[in-house]
């Protein structure tokens, strides 16, 4: 399947980017996760420590077990500082 | 019922005075401003604050809490504005306006959606000060907060 | 600091534009508004609210009130104004404005505030519909919610 | 002693007078609203349930049983309804 993957903020910093388009058979975030490490130090980087990172599916908060299957946008980021 | 994501500064005296005007079915109007705060900052003083938001995501979000705010808290009425972009220190980042018939109702449903913005909606700081820059931290009484709703 | 009572009229929205003006030293402002509401009255709708109060204690009351709120939440500042004498549906009444570093203080200071001048500050309410007038009892929840502080 | 003696909301209705100057010897509160009811029927409807009726002293308030030495000013009134 084709993902939109985001970063944001220190993620995207360390990726390198803020999107990019993945292909992907990944079941669940944590697996995508997992490719992802791969692809790079960057990459690596952003993902050495998944505690501090959120990730939203389709724009909804989600788990790291959560499945892809339908999914179309993943993005990734720290934990929210808003207000 | 507004929600508003915008990167132009917004006059918090304005917003509340026409948010409060003519109510005559809620005897309760609170709301709530964000400043940026002259905090310390890499280098010393803070010079801007930068935000960060993921655009879609930060509408639905803002959306789904004033829905829930307005049902949980009967309210007559909600406004939640907030910025993304630069801000310099005294701007408002942002502000929460709620009306109910009474005022428990309405500082509750304030306070509610103050705790959820900051945890919940797509928003990130980052403090520029004069010798460097660095992201907020998550604080943990602030996901703490969201325990008591 | 500031306190007033006064028959004249207020207007909300100017007022917190300029409690909230570039403070650099508070990162939250609450602001509440008490806004006569559209009640059944005698003779059905309200046409207006006559508030009676005692000069003198008044400002006496609420000046206390502010000084314990301000020591208590390290307030940066705060602001009380309410009015006293006829007032029309969709008036306000009155209002609070706090501010302080983190929006936990300024939130309780405000409901605090408002606690207390419900029920001990020297104000009475008096409702005139279209075929009399009625004092307005006090509510034994307002009382009940003094205990919490 | 020489008090001035306020009242307010109903209690004024009642009485007829938001101020009266009482000459009075009683020690307490108490027994200065025993003195006033017996000056007539407005003041003994004002004073028909005293549980309803709030009392300050020189501005503050007060109980039932404080003292009047040193008072000046009294206040009577039913429980406050601003904000």
């Amino acid at each position: 399947m084709t993902l939109e993957v985001l970063y944001f903020v220190w993620l995207r910093e360390r990726v390198g980017t803020g999107r990019e388009t993945v292909e992907t058979g990944a079941a669940t975030v944590a697996d995508l996760v997992a490719e992802l490490r791969a692809r790079g130090e960057g990459h690596a980087a952003a993902f050495a420590d998944t505690r501090a990172v959120r990730v939203a599916l389709d724009q909804e908060l989600a788990g790291f077990d959560a499945p892809l299957e339908g999914v179309r946008e993943v993005a990734f980021f720290p934990p929210m500082t808003g207000g | 019922m507004a929600v508003r994501v915008q990167a132009a500064p917004f006059d918090f005296g304005a917003e509340c005075g026409a948010f409060a005007a003519g109510r005559r079915d809620a005897g309760a109007v609170v709301t709530f401003a964000g400043v940026v705060r002259d905090d310390p900052a890499p280098g010393g003083a803070l010079v801007a604050l930068e935000i960060e938001h993921y655009p879609g995501m930060t509408e639905r979000a803002i959306a789904a809490m004033v829905a829930e705010a307005t049902a949980r808290w009967g309210l007559c009425d909600c406004l939640v504005i907030h910025r993304h972009g630069r801000l310099a220190v005294g701007e408002a980042i942002m502000m929460v306006a709620t009306a109910a018939p009474h005022r428990a109702d309405a500082f509750a449903a304030a306070e509610f959606l103050m705790d959820y913005l900051k945890s919940r909606a797509p928003f990130w700081k980052k403090e520029i000060g004069a010798e460097g820059t660095a992201w907020v931290a998550a604080r943990a009484e602030d996901e703490a907060a969201l325990d008591r709703w």
